[in-house]
């Protein structure tokens, strides 16, 4: 049921594949370990690139599509390189009563992020999540992963504006 | 979902039982380990159905085949339900009807199925199911996704604006011919069928060309190239010829 | 007893369904010697009458001229018929509906014209953003999917409508 | 092998350690009082207390969950039973000074109001209490006495028995009894079972479990290896959200120190009981809140929910029976073991024995967490615990179950709060999170928010809750725009019926909730919103475009 694919991984041996491949082998390499070794990869990579995808299939003997369909599932993984710095913002229950769609509207009007995207420079990403569990301080964002409570759509401008400028020379 | 017991097993289990029951008002008997729409279905009682194919492990996604238990106010997926003894079923009450088209609305909504242009026009099984339901128009806005269509593979045609996602193609390459090519990528309103790495179909390393996909496929979603309409009839009546030559008879 | 009024009208469509209107051959006589064609592209009248007993529309709704028009037509007709898939479903027409309209007239007018590349004028109706079967924009009281749907069905459905029956659908679907 | 004899031997050292010291500097470090950098202050603090000399007399500890998220970061002095709210790094030397003395005022919080004064805590007896990093202390406040002593003193259907008459309900939502699960598990034949406690708190709005695993995390270890005796399994895994970081980090921890200590591990307790926990991650995605499709995840796959029956008590996780508990069910276990089932049965109603853990959020004063006995009425968690709704607005509604619960409005507010009644409402008790809305939020957009929440976590399996969600959603938009009639507001109703009928699980049969309460409770909102979109109509304004 699970065939070898037939071009061999390039597999680029190096100190990120090791946080992979350890991993899989303290799940002694069963498919179930499957999610758990994405999310070491993504760790390790910052997204989930196919080759990483193709050697993450090989190593545990899962077919090609199945490790797609479940890298693709999870709000938590994804395909495509992050920016230097990430702005999560909460848009759970909580957070949207007191005004989350406000600082999406603004990162949308002032920098052209929608959730999902990051700037033309790389610099930043603005993704969203369904509840932080950071409820009593609505609104909440995780800003580079520290969390950042009772959050004004300025004071998002203003860490937005810093990254950007910051990084630029 | 190969991990798991196929609902349907190829040979009867010895010591399995038989049970009665009756559907639409009518006694019939079936052995414990058959669905409601097996029993149904051996006595002449058509219950309408999308991604259940005879010979592929059910998974109970279209909700089509939903009936009605006596005694219960929840509605069962006759597919994945097995027959019970002193059940009294209901399979065409007019609630049932009513759902079931607009379940078929729905998937006419979803994507772009402009039977008009499509090479399954004729011999498409959610057209037959928008004719047999009575389904003339919609009442449920059009969603008018843009999807792409993949015509990379020499032989077939996927075209995602006719894909319903029953999962057909999905589980006949994992469970019969052992490619496990097709899976699903993304979810809810987003999910699509992929081969591989969601890659072009003619690109795949895993896919052996054999064509299975295309002939479980209930629509024009997977087609042979090339094909007009009239030729581009499905023929899936391999998958119980395989399904009788593997069953074991060693006895 | 007085002829019942009927009008025929085209909206975006290829105009087979008046053709599978015609293909009903002789039985067409009929059918007219129940009804009185007030309007239809089919016999030259330039106005659409008030006081319609029943409307055919084949074709979905694609311009602002076809809102108005149906809106119009709504407003004059007891009862209203879609007949066939692009006025049912909008159909071909509706395969636009994936684009944008500014895509659309640039494929058209730009990239697919040899000469004379630019915009129709203001004589050429602006089309709506989607193309919208009829029953998202006034209410139909029956639908004859098909495409188009076959003469029978049409002559079927017209012969029990006129006679107060319900008529039998279960010969035409989409596509066909 | 660890005995009783041992574990009181550690609790008593840790009791001596800590009574060596005269004041216990308590400062939240918690998710969300991090958040509000309570790190800074402990260190501020334990600066303070060394420049002052008071290093003898004063030790800073940080502890979990305090609960008053809303006035974080908190710090609290044990033996002098002074709280500090909104406290700055800046506010270190004063507190530091003030032990002994006079409590700093300016930053006084009120032990006495009702907020502290009316919870009664089982779950969360823990938190804000000891050091969650420290499994001592866990123990100095009783924890693993209970599973040290049931290995020792009773049998696994003594146990599930003993459950069974608590009348502990399943806490994660729907309510099934406790007790009842475990029996099933326990008769199901199976030559491995597993244990899994559901920590993948999904709801938006509610971060209980959260709470209870950063702040007391070996509690949950102590009730699933509870239960892996009461049932038979000798495997647990901890599915929790990658998006609570320092909760698996905590948890992650207490799992090495409880193996250290032969509390978890083979032969516990020298006897032939042997229990591992593992933990899983989840990876974003609400679905797998419901059972069979977290069994899904656990397995490595796509989340997605498979028809039931089989029920995951006699074939789950590969196929073996398997135990699922939410995290706040689990945390009860140790208690009702420890005090008995009578003890536990007391607190609550009838049918709703026990306590509640409550999250507060939105328009209330008092954000954050609590727990209640069974049964308090709303108003009561409301306006006397919760403080009302600030900025003088006029309550609306509160929202309670998450997407897959209701709205109640003022006219519901005197009910108990337990299973029964809140369904009765058209609500759900769901996991625990209370959110608040005042009279400013339109409730037809509050149904669009749900809805659109209920459309992005839909796994897509199934075509009524694939299709049937966003149709659902892009009719509330339009609604909510002003561009519906009539006609657009009877096929909504039209769809919450298809759905919640024919959908394969939980997520879709319960989407149309939050639109069907609203539609009960607010239905003239909608109904403005449809007046506005049928003038629009009659005007012939050009129909919109819809979705694309």
């Amino acid at each position: 049921m699970t065939p070898e694919p037939a071009k061999g991984a390039p597999a680029p041996k190096d100190n990120r594949w090791r946080l992979v491949e350890a991993t899989m082998r303290r799940h002694g390499h069963k498919s179930h370990a499957l999610i758990e070794a994405l999310h070491s990869a993504q760790e390790a990579y910052g997204f989930l690139e196919n080759d990483v995808l193709r050697m993450v299939a090989t190593e545990l003997r899962i077919p090609l599509s199945k490790v797609y369909g479940v890298a693709t599932f999870y709000n938590f993984f994804t395909l495509k390189p992050q920016g230097r710095h990430t702005c999560v913002v909460c848009t759970g229950t909580a957070c949207y009563i007191k005004g989350a769609d406000q600082i999406m509207n603004v990162l949308e009007k002032k920098f052209d992020l929608k959730s999902g995207s990051t700037s033309p420079d790389g610099q930043v990403s603005v993704l969203t999540a369904r509840c932080i569990g950071s409820c009593g301080l609505a609104p909440a964002a995780v800003l580079d992963g520290a969390v950042a409570a009772k959050l004004t759509p300025a004071q998002v401008v203003a860490k937005v504006e810093e990254w950007m400028s910051h990084d630029q020379h | 979902m190969s991990s798991r017991p196929s609902a349907k097993p190829t040979a009867p289990a010895p010591s399995s039982k038989v049970k009665t029951l009756t559907i639409d008002d009518r006694l019939v008997s079936a052995r414990e380990d058959e669905s409601i729409l097996d029993a149904a279905r051996q006595n002449g009682i058509q219950i309408p159905t999308l991604c259940n194919l005879d010979g592929l492990t059910p998974v109970g996604a279209c909700r089509l085949c939903m009936v009605e238990v006596k005694g219960s106010s929840k509605l069962f997926a006759s597919c994945v339900t097995m027959v019970g003894e002193g059940m009294e079923v209901v399979t065409d009450s007019e609630r049932l009807q009513n759902y079931r088209k607009t379940i078929v609305e729905l998937l006419f909504s979803e994507r772009n199925h402009i039977c008009a242009v499509c090479v399954s026009n004729g011999h498409c099984e959610l057209q037959n199911l928008a004719q047999l339901l009575g389904v003339t128009h919609l009442t449920v806005p059009y969603r008018n996704p843009k999807l792409p269509v993949d015509a990379s593979h020499e032989r077939f045609v996927n075209d995602h604006n006719r894909c319903v996602l029953c999962q057909r193609c999905v589980r006949v390459c994992g469970e019969v011919e052992g490619a496990h090519t097709w899976d699903l990528r993304g979810r809810g309103i987003d999910t699509r069928v992929i081969t591989d790495l969601n890659q072009p179909w003619g690109s795949s390393e895993t896919c052996t060309g054999c064509g299975k996909c295309v002939h479980v496929c209930p629509t024009g979603a997977l087609t042979e190239k090339g094909k007009s309409i009239r030729e581009m009839a499905k023929q899936s009546r391999f998958l119980p010829y395989l399904t009788m030559m593997r069953e074991d008879r060693s006895e | 007893m007085s002829k019942v009024r009927l009008a025929t009208v085209w909206l975006d469509g290829c105009s087979g369904c008046h053709m599978s209107f015609l293909d009903m051959d002789e039985r067409i006589l009929e059918i007219a010697a129940r009804v009185e064609v007030v309007y239809s592209p089919l016999v030259d009248l330039k106005e659409f009458p008030a006081d319609v007993d029943v409307t055919i529309v084949e074709g979905g709704v694609s311009s602002e001229e076809d809102l108005h028009k149906i809106r119009m037509v709504r407003s004059r007709t007891k009862l209203l018929i879609a007949l066939g898939d692009c006025a049912v479903t909008s159909n071909v027409p509706g395969m636009r509906n994936t684009f944008k309209v500014d895509d659309v007239m640039k494929r058209a007018y730009f990239e697919n014209a040899d000469l004379n590349q630019q915009n129709p004028s203001d004589v050429i109706p602006k089309l709506l953003p989607r193309t919208r079967p009829v029953h998202e924009i006034v209410p139909v009281d029956v639908f004859l999917p098909g495409c188009p749907p076959p003469a029978d069905v049409i002559f079927g459905a017209l012969v029990s409508l006129l006679d107060g029956t319900t008529p039998d659908l279960s010969a035409t679907r989409f596509g066909r | 092998m660890i005995s009783i004899e041992d574990l009181s031997q550690i609790s008593q050292a840790e009791r001596e350690s800590r009574e060596a010291v005269a004041h216990q500097i308590n400062v939240c470090v918690a998710a969300s009082c991090l958040s509000l950098q309570s790190d800074k202050v402990k260190e501020e603090l334990e600066k303070a207390v060394e420049a002052k000399g008071k290093k003898d007399c004063c030790k800073v500890r940080g502890v979990g969950c305090m609960g008053l998220c809303a006035a974080g970061p908190l710090v609290a002095v044990e033996n002098e039973k002074v709280l500090y709210q909104g406290v700055t790094p800046e506010d270190a030397p004063a507190i530091v000074d003030a032990i002994g003395a006079e409590p700093v005022a300016r930053i006084q919080g009120d032990l006495e109001a009702p907020f502290f004064a009316r919870q009664q805590k089982i779950v969360l007896e823990n938190c804000g209490r000891i050091d969650p990093e420290r499994i001592e202390e866990y123990i100095a406040a009783d924890g693993y006495l209970a599973l040290v002593d049931t290995l020792t003193a009773m049998t696994p259907i003594g146990v599930v028995q003993q459950v069974t008459r608590s009348g502990l309900r399943g806490r994660g939502g729907a309510g099934y009894p406790t007790g009842l699960k475990w029996a099933t598990v326990n008769k199901s034949q199976g030559t491995r079972k597993f244990v899994i406690c559901n920590a993948d708190e999904g709801d938006p709005g509610a971060f209980m479990d959260r709470a209870v695993l950063e702040s007391d995390p070996h509690r949950i270890l102590e009730g699933m290896a509870l239960a892996g005796y009461a049932v038979g399994a000798s495997q647990g895994f901890v599915y929790v959200r990658a998006e609570y970081p320092l909760a698996i980090k905590r948890l992650k921890l207490a799992i090495k120190q409880a193996e250290k200590m032969g509390l978890l591990g083979a032969n516990i307790g020298g006897t032939t009981f042997s229990f591992n926990v593992d933990i899983r991650l989840g990876a974003g995605a609400f679905v797998c809140g419901e059972e069979t499709a977290l069994i899904a995840s656990v397995e490595g796959g796509r989340g997605t929910p498979r028809p039931r029956p089989p029920y995951p008590a006699e074939s789950g996780l590969w196929g073996y029976p398997t135990l699922i508990n939410n995290v706040e069910t689990l945390a009860n276990i140790p208690t009702i073991l420890r005090n008995g089932p009578e003890w536990f049965a007391k607190i609550g109603t009838a049918k709703s024995r026990g306590t509640k853990v409550f999250a507060l959020a939105g328009a209330i004063t008092n954000t954050g967490l609590i727990e209640v006995p069974m049964g308090m009425p709303l108003r009561d968690i409301i306006f006397d615990i919760g403080g009302g709704v600030p900025d003088g607005k006029a309550f609306k509604a509160v929202q309670t179950g998450g997407p897959s619960g209701g709205c109640i409005p003022e006219s519901g507010l005197d009910m108990p709060c337990d299973y029964e009644s809140l369904a009765k409402l058209g609500s759900i008790m769901g996991s625990g999170g209370m959110i608040v809305m005042d009279e400013t939020s339109s409730m037809v957009d509050v149904a669009k928010f749900f809805m659109e929440f209920c459309m992005d976590e839909s796994c897509g399996k199934c075509v009524p809750c694939r299709v049937g969600t966003a149709q659902m959603h892009e009719l509330l938009r339009q609604i909510s725009a002003g561009e519906a009639t009539a006609r657009e507001l009877a096929l909504l109703e039209h769809l919450c019926d298809v759905v919640k009928s024919t959908s394969l699980c939980g997520l879709g049969q319960s989407a149309p909730n939050p639109v069907l309460s609203t539609l009960h409770y607010f239905r003239g909102e909608y109904e403005s919103k449809i007046a506005a979109g049928e003038a629009a109509a009659a005007g012939h304004t050009p129909p919109a475009g819809g979705a694309a």
